[in-house]
């Protein structure tokens, strides 16, 4: 029997997103194993266990191994792996927290990533999102957990210039959210992009 | 063709372009940089509309929002209601007419775009004019994230309106080259016709930018047509302005009179002259600039007529010097004309006396009453006002914190204090020194202010007529006199919140901006108690009108509310689905084959769970992975019964409720480990539910040892139902036992399929055998398809909301929020089995010991059979006692209760429903009536168990 | 609208937040030796002054936490936030 | 063109609409707050009942508080026995408001429609109608090209987010112009002898055991034989005074109005589920509430979100509305209560009754309570109408919970 085929929530808005002007690029960015790990205190042994130093600043993100680890909250992170499969990856972190009185939970298909580039997509999510994201304030490293447009996300800066994002929104609202950058996209692209 | 009343040369306007409009049917010229009032007057039109109570003339009497005169109606390019001519800038196209009291909407919807953007300053400066750009100019020197807002098409504010010069050239040079600084600097937001209308908390200011209605049809379609700005300022400088006053006297609305600061704007930013013989009345020296100015454009000016008593003796000067008659001690008490001032009325005054008047010829009557600062702003953010009984005007009366007002906004009477002003306040908010130590932030030199003589304060001039002031508007939107006034004070009414109600005044397009303080001025007079004591109405957002769209910005259409969809979605729609809106998701209710309504395509989709095998995206119901040693204790405490005997690898059906024992939600729960649990929750209730363990995790034990993370859109949920499920189930995860010794009913068993991870569930919502597949949503449309393929020899059918609700109904399964309302008990849901009697406590447990909880006569769900086997009752129906004569008796009519599910059943091949009736189990066997459509259909009381009630067939 | 200042992720917009109304008031410890009076208080009955007032709010659309505020009723200004293990602030 | 001139036919007012009084020393009643229900109650004191001993204390000015700031609908079509039979009250009062008061307050029964926007909505709707029916209430189901009949402006497109799937119709409902009704209840009681006391705070008490027997005030000490309190969204401040617990939370309701517009929308439609209520008024202004801000204020101003929220909401049911400017925003103080019904009756003081907990009914209601109230008092005993209403109900659990529905379905 043929292996299984793996559908994205963003499928559909491919074709849309690549007709994109530069300055407001919007790619999808599914199937990336994501565990949300909760832990008290955050110290050498977390650190040792899960070969990751866990950001304790607030509205932050580090780069972990092949991924990344977001802090969403006092005792809670994203952790994501680019090499190794949900269950795995869940596996793994879990083994590494239990002992530490923590819990890990595999979300790699809880939400999707939208990865916005190009010198506009700061003023497109400026329509939606009340942080400052001017560079100064929002560099590279920040992230929040905030709402863009009426969708919760988490929110992250991959450069200095406010001109690289990544959003994380829950599956479920993917759809929407596209629909609603498609949008706020609209007065920066020559052609209306918005026509599915 | 030249308009008559444009001059030949001046103005900011574009002479070399020309452009065409409508007004009231009429065809007109003006140039770009005009707005509708400047041209109309240009071509010599003062009156605009007629009021709205009595239908008399009104004109243009401002230069800009202040204006209560010019209401004008926009017919094109699309129709938008009740605008000020004063404040709609000129474009080709414009088709606009008179405005008698009401606006009217288009009919068609608005095609136009509305957005909103959220922007972060240090210093947002709200007003363009001097002390606002010289505030602007100082904060962005220093670095500091700076917006400038300005709701004019060009910034400049009223030095626009003058001829003023600033270090020895035109002040509107200084303009330019500020604004230029100002584009040139690194985080400052420059924003042109754009409004600020509402000062909110922590510096939070939204403002409305028109960004394309100048441009007409010209609009680009996918450029928003206006844009709220929502602007986080850590500090706010109003540098707004003032509003010049008028003085009221009889006939006061005559098209042709107007505010004399108003008529300098329309010379010099326009180029129009507002007439050609003018009268000019005052009570103060800013009018006898307007005098001045006229007259060299050519305006014969008749007489400046000045209340005070010895007037002002330097203006004086000037004006005889120039020929102009300047009568102090007088009054303009009236005047002549029908459609247009034709003669002012003008009287000696003394000690508010009126003397014998005559009658001076003129088409302009120009009037200046004084100024009010423009302190909206300032107000709205809950600063307190304080009055000047010299300025006759209300002042900032407080310091507040982040907010501070500038320039003429704060009553700072001259050019150069503005300056000065805006920069001290610029620093302030800074928090740097007062006094500029870089030469860099040096401002331009103005001319050395001549010192004013003081100012009347002049509210109203008596009526000699004999009207009692019955046509000395006050409010001319409104039609309120001040007849009106002396009436209300007359009834007996003392608070100016009363007045107001009682005689309209401020409540109309313009909220007041002339005739708010004129208003608290007469009452004060008329009770003879101090201006401060009276007081002004509250300031209340906005501070001009804002089109509804603009403020509903993008969240129309599919944007309105988010659609929630699961990873099958797409496939739904290519089956046909029909969908039903449930809180935020999209669900199929049912799939109709061609030619099938839905009663048909349900009897179809249950038939095939009953006899052979059905398959439902359950992927919207909620689910939270909880996890940690005390994981079992938080749900004992959560649940009304027992989670913590749960043998892992088993699931339990749960009911939790809140504090006050009411239902709140329900669900199964699967044991994955000692200190693992997966918990279902309702559609509806997944993030309430959540959030609720979060809440009693975080404020009342944070000292268990547990963590809950939603994975709704982790799972997607597949029930698979009916006879025939073990043969599919079984088919396409041939590695899983599915036999019920090996995989018994609410049993769980993790499996894979080909190395995807698969939970497979021993669940039913329906009574049949039925087995959940669980599956990352990764795999869904593949997995889906798989138990499809392998359904087909099955005759396997998917089914939507509607087939679900009539197959757990036919099983007496209530729906959390359909079957229940927020005042039904897990015992009033026949569930006291799913109440634990062991566990000391659990939330909601104690409500259950109030008597309320044990009147007998509580509502209880049970079944109702329709009698004539044909009826389906109408959902939401009520139930009565039933009437031996078969009729209702007259109201009120004691009800038992209601119907809450109702449904035509393919398995007992009749209508049947659920209902909420009180002390229901003791009536099982009766019959009772539900009212139909006005008749009353006789139904029989039964357990609300229908379909196989021994429970034989989940086992299959 | 107001800025709030969660304790972990700083000021947001007032949005973001859920109200949970009056603080500091624990669940009983034993729930089934109270009056029915004694219960319908803790069920129903909360302070609802104009003035300062101790309340419950939650960064519903952040960290999910929540937090203890001191706030105005009657001006809305937030005279400060504290965590849930901080003590009742003592205010003159 | 001809001047249409909406407002034109508004009525004047009469000449004296009440007397600026001192406050006596004591009184048979005092009534605390001079909103529509102390205006209401007072009157029907003096009417029905003949007691005309009665004080009126307002701390600011007359009917200055929700009675100025609300959406003026009037309705009685509400779920439970014991609501619909209190506003039902109310309305058939309404109804011959005009002539008691002989006061001109612009009452117009131009129904109102409940929109349905799910499938939920239509049961819940059904149910209500069902059960006003069986209770005398006039009330209907309306398919939505009925609902297009009543409404034309009402988007009844099957293709927006929340497609209208029908509504509730009550025809006898309508609005009234709020300062209208409170000045004809203030002016009546004022003829009869009733002393209307504004800019008179209440500060405290003067107790004696289980009676009141003095109200004291920024005017002075004030003597009373029975209290009772009508302060709405204030409650807590006068009931804290006496330290009795009340349990009221007192919300922001914001509303606003647009400006004159002609006639679009004939009669008031409610939307529950996008949260918006609308009616044109009299001379052409829309008027419209949002929902209850989240948190307790006493601020008498909500957040501007939630009101660009329910632009949305207008827009999206009415696309007409789009080019309508909203001229003015002002919030009210609702008194809310856990159940979302009213708490009427006697309280741990023997001379002391509570009216409060209207949340955002206290308008609709004013006739009903003033009349039921100053029964209540006369008798000192608490009349059939306001009987279920009791503080007492929270210790029993017999709530009458008008939340209705609260979850969504699976």
């Amino acid at each position: 029997m043929a292996e299984l085929l793996r559908t994205s929530p963003l499928q559909a808005w491919t074709d849309t997103f690549a007709r994109l002007p530069d300055p407001v690029g919007i790619t999808a960015e599914p199937f990336v194993a994501t565990v949300d790990v909760r832990l008290g205190t955050v110290g050498p042994e977390a650190s040792a266990a899960l070969g990751v130093d866990l950001p304790t600043a607030p509205n932050t993100w580090v780069p972990a191994g092949t991924g990344r680890a977001v802090w969403l909250g006092p005792d809670e992170w994203l952790l994501t792996s680019s090499t190794e499969t949900p269950e795995e990856f869940e596996a793994r972190v879990r083994a590494a927290v239990l002992p530490l009185g923590g819990s890990a939970t595999d979300v790699s298909a809880q939400r999707i990533g939208l990865r916005l580039t190009g010198a506009r997509v700061r003023d497109v999510l400026a329509t939606g999102c009340s942080i400052d994201l001017h560079p100064r304030v929002f560099g590279r490293g920040s992230s929040a957990q905030t709402t863009l447009g009426q969708a919760g996300v988490v929110l992250l800066a991959l450069s200095d210039a406010a001109d690289d994002f990544l959003v994380l929104v829950r599956s479920s609202f993917a759809g929407y959210l596209a629909d609603w950058l498609l949008d706020a996209a609209l007065e920066f692209t020559t052609t209306p992009t918005h026509d599915r | 063709m030249t308009s008559p009343f444009r001059t030949p040369e001046g103005g900011r306007i574009d002479r070399s372009a020309t452009v065409e409009f409508t007004f009231d049917g009429q065809v007109l010229r003006g140039h770009p940089g005009d707005t509708l009032a400047s041209a109309l007057l240009a071509n010599g039109r003062h009156q605009v509309a007629t009021s709205v109570k009595f239908g008399r003339p009104r004109g243009i009497a401002a230069a800009w929002a202040e204006d209560p005169g010019g209401l004008v109606q926009i017919e094109e390019p699309f129709p938008e209601p009740m605008l000020l001519a004063t404040t709609v800038e000129l474009y080709d196209g414009l088709a606009a007419s008179g405005l008698p009291g009401q606006g009217r909407l288009a009919d068609v919807p608005d095609s136009a775009r509305y957005d909103a953007v959220h922007s972060h300053v240090d210093v947002l400066v709200v007003g363009a004019g001097p002390a606002g750009l010289a505030a602007a100019l100082t904060a962005s020197r220093s670095g500091a994230r700076v917006a400038l807002v300005d709701e004019q098409s060009e910034a400049g504010g009223a030095l626009l309106g003058t001829d003023d010069e600033l270090d020895g050239a035109p002040a509107v040079d200084w303009v330019a080259a500020a604004v230029a600084e100002l584009a040139a600097t690194p985080d400052v937001l420059h924003l042109q016709r754009t409004t600020a209308f509402g000062l909110y908390d922590d510096g939070f200011v939204l403002a409305l930018e028109r960004r394309t209605d100048h441009l007409g049809a010209a609009a680009p379609k996918h450029v928003s047509r206006q844009r709220v700005w929502r602007i986080r300022a850590r500090s706010v400088v109003v540098a707004t302005g003032a509003h010049e006053r008028p003085v009221v006297f009889a006939d006061n609305d005559r098209p042709g009179t107007m505010l004399a600061g108003a008529a300098r704007t329309f010379l010099h930013r326009y180029g129009v002259l507002p007439g050609r013989e003018a009268v000019v009345f005052t009570t103060n020296d800013s009018a006898y600039d307007a005098a001045l100015d006229l007259f060299r454009a050519g305006v014969r000016v008749q007489a400046v007529v000045d209340a005070r008593p010895e007037g002002s003796p330097q203006r004086r000067a000037e004006c005889e010097g120039a020929g102009i008659r300047v009568l102090s001690g007088a009054v303009v008490t009236g005047t002549q004309g029908v459609e247009r001032v034709t003669h002012a009325l003008v009287a000696p005054f003394l000690d508010g006396e009126v003397g014998a008047g005559s009658a001076i010829a003129c088409d302009l009557l120009l009037v200046s009453g004084g100024w009010n600062p423009a302190v909206h702003l300032f107000s709205q953010a809950r600063g307190r006002l304080r009055y000047d009984a010299t300025l006759g005007a209300f002042l900032p009366g407080e310091e507040l914190d982040g907010v501070a007002v500038a320039g003429s906004a704060a009553g700072v009477p001259d050019l150069a204090g503005c300056l000065a002003d805006g920069q001290r306040v610029a620093r302030a908010a800074l928090g740097v020194p007062a006094v500029p130590s870089a030469a860099d932030d040096r401002l331009p030199t103005a001319p050395e202010p001549v010192v004013p003589t003081a100012p009347l304060v002049l509210w109203r001039v008596p009526d000699p007529s004999g009207a009692e002031g019955s046509t000395s508007f006050v409010d001319l939107q409104r039609d309120a006199t001040v007849a009106d006034i002396a009436r209300a004070v007359g009834a007996g009414l003392r608070s100016i919140e009363h007045v107001k109600r009682y005689t309209t005044i401020g409540t109309a397009h313009d909220q007041g901006k002339t005739s708010g303080v004129l208003t608290s001025g007469i009452v004060a007079e008329l009770l003879g108690v101090p201006v401060q004591d009276t007081g002004t109405t509250t300031f209340r957002p906005p501070y001009t009108p804002v089109a509804f769209a603009a403020l509903a910005g993008r969240d129309r259409g599919r944007l309105f509310d988010p659609e929630r969809v699961t990873a099958l979605h797409e496939w739904h729609v290519a089956a046909g689905a029909v969908f039903e809106d449930v809180g935020q998701w999209k669900r199929p209710r049912h799939y109709p084959r061609p030619g099938e309504d839905m009663e048909a395509a349900v009897l179809r989709e249950c038939a095939a769970a009953r006899t052979g095998v059905g398959i439902l995206d359950g992927s919207t119901l909620g689910k939270i992975d909880v996890q940690g040693p005390d994981a079992a204790v938080l749900l004992d405490r959560l649940y009304t019964n027992l989670m913590s005997s749960l043998k892992v690898g088993s699931v339990r059906y749960g009911v939790m409720c809140g504090v006050d024992g009411m239902v709140i939600d329900d669900g199964t729960v699967l044991r994955l480990a000692e200190d693992r649990f997966l918990v279902l929750t309702t559609t509806g209730g997944a993030a309430k539910v959540l959030d609720w363990m979060e809440e009693w995790i975080q404020t009342e034990w944070p000292d268990l040892r547990v963590h809950c993370t939603s994975v709704t859109e982790q799972w997607c949920t597949f029930p698979v139902v009916g006879p025939r499920s073990r043969d599919v189930v079984g088919a396409v995860f041939p590695g899983v036992d599915v036999s019920n010794e090996a995989f018994p009913f609410m049993t769980w068993r993790d499996t894979t399929l080909d190395g995807v991870p698969v939970r497979l569930a021993r669940i039913s919502f329906s009574g049949e055998l039925a087995y959940e597949v669980y599956v990352n949503p990764w795999y869904a449309v593949a997995v889906w398809q798989r138990l499809l393929d392998a359904g087909r020899p099955h005759g396997i059918t998917p089914y939507g909301t509607e087939t679900m609700h009539v197959l757990r109904a036919e099983k007496g399964y209530p729906i959390i929020g359909q079957d229940t309302d927020g005042t039904v008990t897990p015992h009033d849901l026949g569930m006291a089995w799913a109440v634990s009697k062991k566990k000391p406590d659990f939330v909601g447990k104690r409500s259950f010991a109030r008597p309320e909880n044990h009147n007998p006569l509580r509502k209880h769900l049970v079944g109702l059979l329709p009698v004539d086997r044909q009826t389906v009752l109408p959902e939401g129906s009520q139930i009565v006692e039933y009437r031996t004569d078969g009729r209702l008796p007259a109201p009120p009519v004691p009800m038992l209760g209601h119907v809450t599910s109702s449904y035509r059943s393919a398995e007992l091949a009749r209508p049947f429903a659920l209902a909420l009736v009180k002390g229901g189990r003791e009536r099982i066997g009766e019959t009772v009536h539900v009212p139909v459509d006005g008749t009353l259909v006789p139904v029989e009381v039964t357990g609300s168990v229908l379909v196989d009630p021994e429970g034989a067939r989940r086992d299959g | 609208m107001q800025l709030i200042a969660c304790p972990w992720c700083g000021p947001r917009e007032e949005v973001e937040f859920s109200y949970g109304g009056q603080a500091h008031v624990p669940y009983p410890d034993s729930p089934a030796e109270l009056s029915d009076e004694e219960w319908a208080h803790y069920v129903f009955f909360r302070d609802n002054p104009k003035g300062r007032f101790a309340e419950r709010w939650n960064h519903s659309a952040g960290c999910r936490r929540w937090f203890n505020a001191i706030r105005d009723t009657a001006t809305y200004r937030f005279e400060r936030v504290y965590r849930l293990d901080d003590p009742k602030p003592v205010t003159p | 063109m001809s001047p249409r001139t909406p407002g034109a036919d508004l009525p004047d007012h009469p000449d004296l609409l009440w007397r600026d009084t001192e406050p006596k020393r004591s009184y048979d009643v005092v009534i605390v707050g001079g909103g529509g229900h102390g205006l209401a109650t007072a009157h029907y004191l003096a009417k029905d009942h003949g007691i005309t001993n009665v004080a009126v204390l307002e701390k600011g000015w007359l009917a200055g508080g929700n009675m100025a700031r609300n959406t003026t609908i009037i309705r009685s079509n509400y779920l439970w026995d014991e609501s619909s039979a209190i506003y039902e009250h109310a309305l058939k009062l309404w109804e011959g408001l005009e002539e008691d008061l002989g006061y001109p307050i612009l009452f117009s029964q131009r129904g109102v429609l409940n929109l349905a926007h799910t499938l939920q909505d239509v049961r819940d709707s059904v149910r209500r109608v069902e059960a006003n029916k069986l209770n005398g209430v006039d009330a209907e189901w309306l398919e939505p090209d009925e609902v297009r009949k009543v409404c034309p402006v009402v988007n009844t497109s099957t293709d927006i987010r929340y497609p209208v799937l029908g509504a509730t119709y009550q025809p006898r409902a309508g609005i009234a112009k709020h300062d209208y009704v409170a000045w004809g209840f203030a002016r009546r009681a004022d003829e009869a002898g009733i002393d209307l006391v504004q800019d008179c705070e209440v500060t405290g008490f003067t107790t004696d055991g289980d009676r009141v027997t003095g109200v004291q005030t920024t005017r002075g000490t004030i003597a009373a034989g029975t209290v009772a309190l009508c302060a709405a969204g204030h409650t807590s401040v006068l009931t804290d005074m006496l330290g009795i617990r009340v349990p009221v939370q007192s919300h922001p309701l914001q509303a606003l109005v647009s400006e004159l517009l002609e006639p679009v929308h004939p009669t008031v439609v409610m939307s529950n589920a996008v949260h918006v209520y609308v009616s044109q008024a009299h001379k052409g202004e829309l008027v419209m509430g949002a929902g209850v801000d989240s948190y307790n204020g006493y601020g008498q101003r909500g957040a501007f979100h939630v009101i660009e929220r329910q632009m949305a909401a207008a827009v999206e049911l009415f696309p007409v509305f789009a080019r309508a400017h909203l001229l003015r925003t002002w919030g009210g103080i609702v008194d809310v209560s856990p159940d979302a019904s009213p708490i009427v009756g006697r309280t741990p003081y023997d001379n002391v009754y509570l009216n409060c907990g209207w949340g955002t009914g206290g308008f609709k209601a004013t006739p009903g309570i003033g009349s039921a109230l100053a029964h209540t008092i006369a008798h000192d005993e608490p009349h059939p109408y306001v009987a279920p209403f009791t503080l007492d109900r929270f210790v029993t659990g017999a709530l009458v919970d008008e939340h209705g529905a609260a979850a969504v379905a699976h």
